[in-house]
């Protein structure tokens, strides 16, 4: 019934590879003629080990510049575009049409009325160009790595996130454990980051990331348990599998999809997007840097492009928990029209998996910006409170209320 | 196999060593948990060379209990401070008779 | 972890302006804190000294740039008690007329900065699109947006203009509505907002007396204290208007300070539309004040932050002997480790933030 | 000649854990003790990755890098004297 717009990532690009290593290959034997040691560096270009590890590097390499430079860079638009039009005023307009050198563009006066698409593009090459300041009595070695940790860990779950049935680096059987695995890592980055910049902000807002990252992935973990003991399986696509059919609950055939949030997951759902809301510190659970009291948390003394990855990671944060919520909850990419049309003997599909998966992104992605423009910040102890009090006993009810489910069939 | 013996028995005594000579608390349980480390590497590997997996459940229930540790610990030598103002071991004596 | 001080300010986002505020924390919880005030001391009551009656009205208008009208009406006030000189029942209306639209645009500004403090920057947007309306009034009726200069010694500067009445009335049911209807959304019907501002920054009636807090902050905890009720001036005894207290229990919490300011809103609102309809289509506004003069002269306004207080002495001369200033925000101040001690350290700018620091006026 | 990959890793990793755990126990500055900790029990859940047991692995990087070498700096941090002198440094005798 589905059909991605990639059959399957990795043997498109062996196959690719492997085409390109063999024109390589032979012209490596041409020219081993008047130079013979060269035989057997084509004949070790050949072995299936060397083809494989290149293509794994380029199939990660496609799946990084997917995230960030495609997907990055339209979140934060969306983001930037979306909480505009809340406070009632445009938000990014300046593009590649307002730059002075278009002949309709007085120089003066240069028209503003773009789509600002790549207004993050020049932000970034902004902050590439600002110095990298220390502080003086700062821990150099550890201010330096947390950044690359932080940001390490965050591409890590997009190492197994996969975008469609197809389109993955690698599908593990233990999938979503290691995306859960790789989310949590960052509150040590984050911690180290706050102590290391030696500075009273820096110290309290590490503090309270750690504590809040710490106690919301509890949860977190939590209503994934429940919604295990439904699915039998951590394997992302098993799971969206399962999810791709039509619902049957009181002996007939509802007109809804067998999403996992239609039924007894409802709980589970809501908890894991508060957690989730949490780990990616959006504004209700944004704590760590509240600008007004913090000046900017645990972030107040990194400067230049280390200022601009620890920013942006909060929004590929973002990317992969809408996708986690979309995976676990929403039926991943599956989606009602699948039509293919055969072109040369190869089915192409209409609309891919892909698209619906992405629609699911944004369309979370766009309601958690609405929310998170919407209301001020909870307190810190507010929200421990929430973790403990709340979040923690009901996602134990939601595992007892999966596991009676199961029970009774 | 004796590698693992190996590797492991180097860890216990270099968990032993931060035990028995770092006087800081915090430390201490560091060495603890790498002491704790070294015989959950003797499960998985015990249990990858028989073929029972039954070694894997013995090393998560080992995790559990070392982070388990770990916390409580820490909330020990925490309010060990808030009584002492100290968490130096040599100079905790209240165990003592 | 050891008790610490944390410094919120001079450069912080927190302080709007140029203070310090020392917060002592244990953990997240304060301990203690210490306001650290003076960045932006500029004499004034010295300066003013040295300058006529008629100029020093600059001067006073950049006391708060938030709220010039108030504080130079308040200074004109002064002088005219002084000099003895009453002000023409028109230029009366229009000077309360100008004095409560310079308070919704003081308010507005204060609830457009409280949005912010709280983590929420839409109430930011917002405020200060509704503001926009406001300025365009005074700009209308002043011929600035900052600083107006307007009030004078003897009156106001000039008449109103023509279609002023119409576009009164217009903006202000325009805001009126989005009052009623935009703004409780994102503030006091919002559930986060009340976890943020409720049972925090308590301050008990006694306390606030005691202390010298007054304006909305004292009406906050429930002391049914408005000068333009209690002790008129201008027209106020002949419009019809209800102080903003807040009424459950005695204790002042962010809240109560919230409620009461965005109350005043709407308040202010009512008396523009009274004091149009009520006051004189023509007349003159203004008198020609004596240029020397001598004894003393004393004011005491609500101001948008409190009681503002002007004494003016004259010994004969065309300048003034002695001006002493007593401006709400300074004498809050004292009373700002109350308020602080027992929160936490997030806390602080919910707390700062709902007693409306200027630090124009503070500083002097 | 068959290398045996799994049994180099398996020194490369074990080099790396011996020197890991010997930077945490005579390390005198906690927090980078904390970290070497952290980086030392990653490690050795590479090593259960060796004896394909990716669950166990995937545990100890749960548990071993996201919460107890928090839980430590959280500690270190919290039993400190004074607030802005060099963390964790063991007092003088």
């Amino acid at each position: 019934m589905s059909a991605p717009l990639i059959p399957n990532l990795f043997a498109v690009c062996k196959v690719l590879v492997a085409a390109i290593i063999g024109i390589v290959q032979s012209i490596i034997y041409a020219l081993s003629g008047p130079i013979p040691p060269l035989r057997g560096l084509g004949d070790w270009l050949g072995l299936d080990a060397v083809i494989t590890v290149v293509t794994y590097l380029i199939v990660v390499t496609i799946v990084v510049l997917w995230v960030t430079v495609l997907n990055l860079f339209t979140v934060m638009w969306v983001e930037r575009k979306l909480y505009s039009r809340l406070q009632d005023r445009y938000g990014i307009m300046i593009s590649i049409w307002s730059l002075p050198f278009w002949p309709f563009n007085r120089v003066h006066r240069p028209t503003h009325k773009g789509l600002g698409y790549l207004q993050n593009l020049a932000d970034g090459v902004k902050l590439i160009q600002k110095e990298n300041i220390t502080p003086r009595n700062a821990d150099s070695a550890m201010f330096h790595i947390s950044p690359v940790l932080i940001a390490s860990s965050t591409l890590m779950v997009f190492a197994v996130l996969p975008w469609s049935s197809g389109f993955y680096v690698a599908n593990l059987d233990l999938g979503i454990l290691f995306i859960l695995a790789a989310f949590s890592l960052a509150p040590l980055g984050i911690l180290i980051a706050g102590y290391a910049a030696n500075n009273k902000y820096t110290l309290v807002g590490g503090f309270r990331a750690a504590a809040m990252l710490l106690s919301y992935s509890i949860p977190m973990v939590l209503a994934v348990i429940a919604l295990v003991v439904f699915t039998g399986t951590l394997d992302p696509v098993k799971i969206v599998q399962q999810q791709d059919r039509p619902l049957v609950a009181f002996g007939t055939t509802l007109p809804l999809p067998a999403w996992y949030v239609f039924g007894p997951q409802f709980l589970g759902f809501l908890i894991f997007s508060v957690a989730m809301i949490a780990e990616m510190e959006r504004v209700p659970f944004d704590i760590p840097e509240a600008e007004a009291e913090l000046v900017e948390g645990w972030t107040t003394e990194y400067s230049g492009m280390r200022f601009g990855i620890v920013f942006a990671f909060k929004w590929l944060r973002m990317l992969a928990a809408c996708a986690l919520i979309s995976i676990l909850y929403l039926g991943g990419w599956s989606g009602p029209v699948f039509t293919t049309l055969s072109v040369g003997g190869i089915p192409v599909p209409i609309v891919p998996e892909e698209i619906w998966f992405l629609l699911r992104i944004y369309f979370l992605a766009a309601f958690f910006v609405v929310l998170s423009w919407s209301v001020p910040r909870v307190r810190i102890d507010q929200i421990l409170n929430i973790g403990w009090k709340r979040l923690i006993p009901y996602s134990l009810l939601a595992i007892l209320v999966a596991a009676g489910f199961r029970v009774l069939g | 196999m004796e590698y693992e013996l190996l590797l492991s028995g180097a860890l216990l005594c270099i968990g032993l060593y931060g035990v028995l000579a770092r006087r800081n608390g915090i430390i201490v349980l560091m060495s603890i948990e790498i002491i704790l480390n070294a015989s959950i590497l003797n499960f998985v590997a015990f249990s990858s060379y028989s073929g029972n997996p039954s070694g894997q459940i013995f090393a998560l229930l080992g995790i559990a209990v070392a982070a388990a540790e770990a916390a409580v610990g820490l909330a020990v030598f925490l309010s060990i401070y808030q009584t002492h103002g100290s968490i130096e071991l040599d100079k905790i004596r209240f165990l003592k008779w | 972890m050891p008790e610490f001080w944390i410094n919120m300010g001079p450069q912080h986002p927190m302080t709007h302006g140029l203070w310090n505020m020392k917060v002592k924390v244990d953990g997240e919880t304060i301990t203690d804190a210490k306001p650290e005030i003076g960045y932006l001391h500029r004499g004034y009551e010295k300066i003013m000294e040295v300058r006529e009656f008629q100029k020093n009205v600059v001067l006073t208008d950049r006391l708060c740039y938030v709220s010039s009208i108030t504080w130079s009406h308040a200074y004109c006030l002064a002088v005219e008690k002084m000099m003895g000189i009453e002000t023409p029942e028109r230029g009366q209306w229009i000077r309360v007329i100008s004095l409560e639209l310079q308070r919704i645009a003081s308010h507005l500004m204060w609830l457009a900065s409280y949005g912010p403090d709280l983590g929420l920057l839409t109430g930011l947007l917002w405020c200060l699109r509704e503001r926009e309306l406001f300025l365009d009034l005074i700009q209308l009726m002043s011929g600035a947006r900052m600083n107006q200069n307007y009030p004078r010694v003897g009156g106001v500067r000039n008449d109103l203009p023509e279609n002023f009445e119409a576009m009164c009335k217009r903006s202000i049911e325009h805001f009126l509505e989005k009052l009623e209807n935009e703004y409780p959304k994102i503030f006091h019907e919002s559930k986060v907002f009340r976890m943020r501002t409720e049972g925090v920054g308590t301050l008990s009636a006694v306390d606030a007396i005691n202390w010298g807090v007054t304006g909305p902050n004292l009406r906050a905890c429930g002391v049914n204290v408005d000068l333009r009720r209690l002790d008129p001036y201008e027209t106020y005894e002949e419009i019809d208007f209800e102080p903003q207290i807040w009424q459950d229990g005695g204790v002042g919490d962010s809240y109560a300070r919230f409620v009461v300011r965005f109350n005043e809103l709407r308040e202010s609102c009512n008396i523009i539309r009274q004091a149009l309809e009520k006051m004189p289509k023509t007349g003159p506004y203004r008198v020609k004040p004596p240029r020397r003069a001598e004894g003393e002269g004393y004011a005491k306004t609500e101001d948008s932050r409190g009681e503002a207080l002007f004494y003016v002495i004259g010994d004969g001369d065309d300048r003034p002997y002695r001006v002493k200033i007593r401006s709400p925000v300074f004498c809050t101040m004292a009373a700002t480790p109350i308020l602080l001690r027992g929160n936490k350290l997030a806390d602080v700018v919910s707390i700062l933030g709902s007693v409306d620091v200027c630090v124009g006026e503070m500083d002097k | 000649m068959a290398v045996d990959w799994e049994l180099i890793a398996f020194f490369i990793l074990s080099a790396f854990e011996i020197i890991g755990s010997v930077l945490v126990v005579i390390n005198k500055r906690l927090v980078r003790a904390a970290f070497w900790l952290a980086m030392t029990l990653v490690t050795i859940g590479v090593i259960y990755l060796l004896f394909l047991s990716e669950f166990v692995f995937l545990i100890q990087i749960l548990v071993y890098a996201g919460a107890v070498p928090v839980l430590m700096v959280f500690g270190i941090m919290l039993t400190r004297r004074k607030i802005m002198d060099e963390p964790g440094q063991e007092a003088p005798e």
